[in-house]
């Protein structure tokens, strides 16, 4: 007996079809997982599931029962759908509470009393929290959910749709801010809910989370289902059906390239005020993989040489002078360059087109006497969209109406022309798919054979392992390891980045 | 600490870090007392601090009716800047008060002198026709998307304008000569004129009623669920959507409620004055969004908030009533208020490290 | 200019008055070792009119070694309510109220009253409500005669007129009641009635007469009394390059007025006026007779005098100063007066 | 397309659909041209019926004297305009405008009257000080972090009381008394009063200076690369700075032009009144922020830009000249400004779908 039926299920925005007749089925106590390319129609089908989008073609039933289009998110939500979104700003609250944000839903329906302070809404945060393993002091559920880190964020989120006892439960991409240690405890947590009856729809582009969590894989291409397999899984198939043509570039090698020429030395360099001093050399021609967990420091290290947030203390040289950015705008004068993380808060304009977007930071170039050459910054919007596979209509589309794989390509890709001497990539695989992945590292590998030094910082080890030549593991704001990927084991790099004992492990 | 470079297969090992859960956790900010003090209460502290100077300097700021009748003084612009709190919650600004409020002052001395009413009377079409305004602010806002600058700056040149009509551009007082040539029949009542002129005990009721007001408005704000949705509102409309908030209502509530404050700011205006004086109001909003503004900073909250706009506005009633006292030309009375905000600027924004995160949705 | 909130003109307020000689002895409470106190609750513009209202005030205070405390409204009835609270309970010996609306100022001037001060009032209406008040006004009936005298004498009967003027001030209402039988009389023709009350008369006005010239050609006079209303009326002229055909009449002078009035071709042609540093002074002397119980009458009114563009031409005069030297009935030094007051004229 | 119920463990693949990219292309909208059109050009529309009407109505409207002196009139809310329609590119807003056009009044006439300068001083003077205040508000803002509002809300106070020190509180005219008892030396300077009076061919300067003003802020907002940086600042400050953009320097520099063109209204308006008006400019920050406001919606562009604002300045223009021709008592005209207003906002929100996109930065 299905559960959860999706019957020919349609969107189109603005005359511009997404979906284009999604049907499937499955069943309480079932993982769906759902792949596809950035741009297939994941996220649109979450939100039509969700409510957010309204119903505009097709059949949506829970039990047998349908959401009455007209009322929107409540409607989903009456029938036991509860929907964690891509993009955590579009759920938390900034100017509540940790607390009020935990509670926010609850608040909203009017489920908790309509009159209290603050500290009687407590109990009830700590219980939500806890759905998620979260022992969070009162001082953080009084505080400002703002002043979290964008990964605690996230965990806000995730614990308050579980608090929800959902009959299904959504997920987009919930882990691509995540770090192991708390994605573990998500999958923990799935697997309970798994136990308990509730159909779970998961969205991810990582390969071993679904191989760790579903039960059933479907590939959505083009609007519509293009497969569904159940285990074990022909990932292979799944990838091919996924990508259709571009298919899947396989580069499972190991690199090991050795630069010799450092091009960037940091020396006694403190991430935070109370973390102790370290040095590090960052040479041309290799690419560094940075892992750590969430809070490592990863973006302190980054945002500190591009001049973004200054080091707590410590000094810099590049090539043969010293370096001491105040600013981006100095670093990117320097030739150093960084790939933020947080593409929505650090890198996107609301209302800009691709071409403008891309065109940004290298303005200059475009306008020799100050005057713009609109002619050459659409060509080179174009190419952006050309060699990242960008799914979009024009380069004059609104960053804004792409979906967030392929923001993500047009964020970082923009970055990624001439010769930098340093360039830095914060998380630059957030939400995009394995195709456009492999052709990051494989762009990312050739910056590196022309002589930058690149740096990549991610949490996930597997995504640092398939491009670096050389790794370095940060716990609590300083280097554990310094290895070359190809001779190191993942069990160590796992076990130091949770600042274990390496040896227990090994 | 340099680290030796690890190469090959051998796994060199670090001095082991502690044995926990790296969870990021926002830790409460330590150390900076000092500062942090100066950004929580340093726009108190300069409120006292001037309190005390203008006491100890001048003889008659000392007397029990000065404390009141500065109070009384800045009661007008706190109720109506609790009004623009309001709306600034929800992430908008409302322009139109001081229009309603001059346009409250028109109305109910029509009701009495043209229409020979009782106050109770005046008081309730006046209050009515503030909500009134408010749901057409709210009409124009949430069901025409107009963005909320823009909507209520219309809206006020509207009433502006709109209120002369029926008075013929003239100020309404008793005695004047109607159109058909009679006499007005009535004149402000005693129990309307009571509004300003009443005491509570030793307290001028204007004071009395803001502070009722303020109370109530933090305890809807800070303590009702309706208050902490108006926040979220503001900060996070796609996510106060998304979570079931029926967020249009509550910014129509915003609207309706800030009219409402804007009028009774009207009612006491209007008593105070005792006629239908046509140009009440007109230096109202800069001052209701100025308290307002300063309000969100004030007590280091970063977010619009009752007692902020209640503080900022008895600030610029001590200073306004104790250069008066001080002989103070009126030019430097404007100076001094400048000067006195960006202090309190100052302390709320350049001595406080974290940036305000809160930000209403957008100002168009 | 006039009592009319915001106005533009100008002589700066530290204005040194020549103090008269006073030969009586002073009665009480002058006599005592502490200063008398009074208070002056004022609801101006931003102007100059003001300035020097009470730069005439001060200075006959000073004279008399008298404390003055000036409360500001600025044109805020609200505010000046406050304010006259605040100087009634701040230990004051008489409290002057320079303008203001009376509903708003006569409950609280009576409650001055029953706090046993002298208050003495200009340009309030204030008579029914409350005839404790001493109360003291620029005789605008007599200003409004003068100047529209002149008018008809220069243009005649039955000609067609234009007419700038705001309703629902008080002295511009006593104005206009003397321009409605004035203009009946001669049988003028009035082609239009415009003007507005704003924070920027002038200029905003100039506007609006710009466009009743534009659609009223012909007008030979235009009546404008209130000198921020004249100015704006004779830019309006100018930009119409009617200033040879039309005469503009107007009520207050001022220095930057005797600029406009003098300036080449100007339509501006005579305007009726007092001496604010004069009234002020004149205010002050009326409230210290009042203190010393030495005053009769309950009302003073103060008379003005004519001014024409040739007197102005042929005499040189630049600013005010040359004007009152000119014209020393300007100063009213014979009014409200007493062999103990030293009276200060400008 | 329905797709047959896939069961089992077998990977059953579904028809292969049209092998290409899955582009999801975006088309632009068809249909519904009529809503496109009145988005766009409906505020347009709106101002020439009405000019038509005007012209068709009132036989002095016609003439070209009028649509000059209308022009004349728009000028100075036109170019204060621009200058807020900068900082609100930069995601701020100046409300200090209104009070640096009535200071510019008075530093000019004072360098012409009080020091006997002639006016190409009088007018290097008013640019420098008008550049200083935007500087001024510049460091508050960006040096110090004092948001835009609250920062040039306090310095609209603070100009607004100093500038009246050095004269007093006084008009300044020539031939006044100075405080040493001289006689002022100096008046306004023939050239001087030529900015308002004189003519191109039968263009008056100000129209002439207020349309190169436009042309070179469209050109500079549109054309270059520091317009196109300052939209950046606006749009995401945090990403503009990490993609390598110096955002203080570009929110200074707004400021620091906002300023200046404050100053360019000031110096029309000097030089049209011809004296050192003390109230002059009063009215003019609503008035600007209005036109500023209406010209980031009335071309559907949703965001601020150099020819809505000019646009929204005519259109003021034509209404407020049009209805005194027409005889309106002057508080009908403040309705009508306000329903045409709201008309302008209706066709460029409520029947526009998509939502406007500038949302400065934060009001607080
Ligand atoms: N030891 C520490 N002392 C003070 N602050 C810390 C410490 N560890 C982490 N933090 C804080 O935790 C937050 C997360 O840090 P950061 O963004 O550098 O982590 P990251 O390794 O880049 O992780 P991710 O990018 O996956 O979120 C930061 O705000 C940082 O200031
Ligand atoms: N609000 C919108 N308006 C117009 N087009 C949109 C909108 N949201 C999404 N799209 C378009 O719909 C298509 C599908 O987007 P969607 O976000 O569903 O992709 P996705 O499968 O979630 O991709 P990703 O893996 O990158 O998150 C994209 O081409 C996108 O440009
Ligand atoms: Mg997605
Ligand atoms: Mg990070």
């Amino acid at each position: 007996m299905a559960t959860i039926e999706l019957h020919d299920v349609r969107h189109a925005f603005g005359g511009n079809p997404v979906l284009r007749g999604v049907s499937i089925e499955w069943d309480a106590g079932e993982v769906l997982a759902l792949m596809g390319a950035n741009g297939a129609g994941k996220s649109t089908l979450i939100k039509v599931l969700a409510g957010v989008h309204p119903l505009q073609h097709g059949r949506i039933s829970v039990d047998g029962a349908s959401p009455d289009p007209a009322d929107g998110p409540q409607a989903a939500r009456r029938l036991g759908i509860e929907t964690v979104h891509q993009r955590i700003d579009e759920g938390v609250v900034p100017g509540l509470s940790v607390a009020e944000n935990l509670l926010f839903e609850r608040i909203a329906q009017g489920d908790l009393p309509a009159v209290g302070s603050l500290r009687r809404l407590l109990p009830a945060a700590r219980e939500v929290a806890a759905g998620l393993g979260l022992d969070w002091s009162d001082a953080v559920l009084r505080g400002d959910v703002h002043e979290l880190g964008i990964a605690d964020q996230q965990l806000v989120l995730l614990a308050r749709a579980l608090s929800r006892r959902p009959k299904l439960l959504v997920l987009d991409e919930p882990t691509s801010a995540l770090s192991g240690a708390e994605t573990e405890r998500l999958f923990g947590v799935i697997d309970d809910m798994r136990r308990g009856g509730v159909a779970v729809l998961y969205v991810s582009h990582r390969i071993g989370e679904i191989e760790r969590l579903a039960d059933r894989i479907a590939v959505l291409r083009d609007g519509s289902i293009r497969s569904e397999q159940t285990r074990p899984y022909d990932w292979q198939a799944a990838v091919r059906d996924m990508l259709g043509e571009r298919g899947a570039r396989e580069l499972a090698e190991v690199h090991d390239r050795r630069g010799d020429e450092v091009a960037l030395e940091l020396r006694g360099v403190r991430l935070f005020a109370g973390a102790a001093p370290f040095d590090l050399e960052l040479r041309r021609g290799e690419v560094t993989g940075v892992v750590g967990l969430l809070g490592a420091g990863k973006s302190e290290l980054a945002m500190g040489v591009f001049g973004a947030e200054p080091f707590a203390a410590g000094t810099m040289r590049l090539g043969d002078e010293p370096y001491a950015p105040t600013s981006p705008a100095a670093a990117v004068a320097r030739e150093v360059y960084l790939v933020p993380e947080d593409r929505a808060a650090q890198a996107m304009l609301p209302g800009w087109s691709i071409a403008r977007t891309a065109s940004l930071p290298f303005l200059r170039a475009l306008s020799p006497r100050g005057v713009l050459r609109r002619g050459e910054e659409r060509a080179d919007g174009r190419d952006v969209i050309d060699r990242f596979d960008v799914v979009a209509s024009s380069e004059d589309q609104g960053v804004d109406a792409l979906s967030g794989g392929n923001q993500q390509k047009v964020v970082v890709g923009r970055w990624l022309r001439g010769q930098p001497r340093v360039m830095l990539l914060d998380e630059p695989f957030r939400g995009i798919d394995i195709g456009a992945r492999h052709d990051l590292s494989r762009r990312v590998r050739e910056l590196a054979a022309g002589g930058s030094a690149v740096v990549v910082l991610a949490a996930d080890v597997d995504e640092v392992l398939e491009v670096a030549d050389r790794v370095v593991v940060l716990a609590e704001g300083v280097p554990r390891l310094d290895a070359r990927t190809a001779g190191v084991s993942r069990d160590l790099i796992v076990a130091r980045m949770a600042a274990l004992d390496g040896e227990d492990v090994a | 600490m340099a680290l030796p470079e690890v190469d090959g297969s051998g796994a060199k090992q670090t001095a082991p870090g502690p044995d926990k859960q790296a969870v990021a956790v926002a830790r409460p900010s330590t150390g900076a007392g000092v500062r942090e003090f100066a950004v929580r209460y340093g726009f108190i502290a300069i409120t006292v601090g001037l309190f005390v100077f203008f006491a100890v300097s001048e003889e008659s700021f000392r007397q029990p009716s000065t404390l009141f009748s500065m109070l009384k003084f800045a009661s007008v612009v706190a109720v109506v800047g609790l009004g623009v709190t309001l709306t600034m919650v929800v992430g908008g600004l409302d322009l139109s008060v001081g229009s309603v409020a001059g346009m409250s002052v028109t109305i109910s001395a029509m009701a009495m002198v043209f229409y020979a009413q009782v106050g109770g009377v005046a008081i309730a079409v006046v209050l009515l026709a503030g909500a009134l305004v408010g749901a057409l602010n709210a009409l124009l806002i949430v069901v025409l998307r107009i963005p909320d600058l823009l909507a209520t700056l219309a809206s006020m040149f509207v009433i502006m304008g709109l209120k002369l009509v029926p008075v013929d551009g003239q100020s309404v007082s008793s005695g004047m000569v109607l159109r058909d040539g009679s006499v007005a029949p009535g004149r402000f009542t005693p129990d309307f004129l009571a509004i300003d002129r009443a005491f509570l005990g030793p307290v001028p009721l204007p004071v009395v009623i803001v502070g009722l007001l303020a109370v109530g408005t933090w305890f809807f704000l800070n303590r009702t669920r309706w208050g902490r949705l108006m926040y979220a509102v503001g900060a996070n409309p796609e996510a106060a959507r998304l979570a079931g908030v029926r967020v249009g209502r509550y910014r129509a509530l915003a609207y309706v409620l800030s009219g409402v404050f804007a009028a009774i700011g009207g009612l006491i205006l209007s008593s105070r004055i005792g006629q239908g004086d046509i140009s009440a109001g007109n230096s109202l909003l800069l001052d209701a969004v100025a308290v307002a503004l300063v309000g969100t900073s004030v007590l280091g909250l970063g977010r619009p908030n009752a007692w902020g706009t209640i503080l900022g506005a008895v600030l610029i009633g001590i200073l306004i009533t104790g250069l008066t006292i001080t002989g103070f030309p009126y030019y430097g009375q404007d100076i001094v208020k400048g000067i006195v905000l960006l202090l309190a600027l100052l302390f709320s924004f350049t001595l406080s490290r974290r940036r305000s995160r809160y930000a209403p949705a957008a100002v168009i | 200019s006039q009592d009319l909130g915001p106005s533009g003109s100008a002589a700066p307020p530290p204005e040194t008055a020549a103090v008269g000689e006073a030969t009586g002895q002073k009665p009480a409470p002058f006599d005592g070792a502490e200063p008398v106190k009074i208070a002056i609750v004022q609801n101006s513009g931003a102007g100059d009119y003001f300035q020097q209202w009470t730069n005439g005030a001060r200075q006959q205070a000073q004279a008399l070694g008298m404390e003055i405390q000036v409360y500001d409204a600025q044109a805020d009835n609200a505010r000046q309510a406050t304010d006259m609270q605040t100087a009634i309970g701040s230990g004051v010996d008489a409290i002057i109220v320079d303008h203001g609306q009376s509903d708003t100022m006569c409950p609280l001037i009576n409650d001055g009253l029953t706090a046993g001060l002298p208050v003495v009032i200009y340009d309030v209406e204030i008579s029914a409500c409350a005839p404790e008040a001493v109360e003291t006004a620029q005789d605008d009936a007599n200003l409004a005669s003068l100047i529209l005298d002149k008018m008809s004498e220069d243009i005649g009967p039955n000609q067609p007129v234009g007419y700038v003027n705001v309703l629902g001030i008080a002295p511009l209402d006593r104005r206009n009641a003397v321009w409605e039988q004035v203009r009946a009389q001669n049988a003028w023709d009035q082609k239009f009635f415009v003007g507005e009350f704003t924070n920027s008369v002038a200029t905003d006005n100039a506007q609006l007469v710009d466009a009743a010239l534009k659609a009223n050609p012909g007008v030979a006079g235009i009546f404008a009394p209130y000198d921020e209303l004249t100015k704006g009326t004779v830019s309006a002229v100018q930009q119409n390059n009617l200033q040879s055909q039309i005469k503009v009449y107007g009520v207050d002078i001022s220095t930057a007025d005797i600029e406009v009035m003098t300036a080449e071709g100007s339509p501006w042609v005579a305007t009726a006026t007092t001496d604010p540093n004069a009234i002020g002074a004149a205010v002050v002397r009326v409230t210290a007779l009042e203190l010393a119980e030495q005053l009769d009458s309950r009302e003073v009114v103060f008379p003005g005098t004519l001014v024409t563009q040739d007197l102005l031409k042929q005499n040189g005069i630049q600013n005010l100063d040359q004007l009152r030297a000119k014209l020393p009935e300007l100063n009213m030094t014979g009014v409200a007066t007493a062999d103990w007051i030293p009276v200060v004229s400008f």
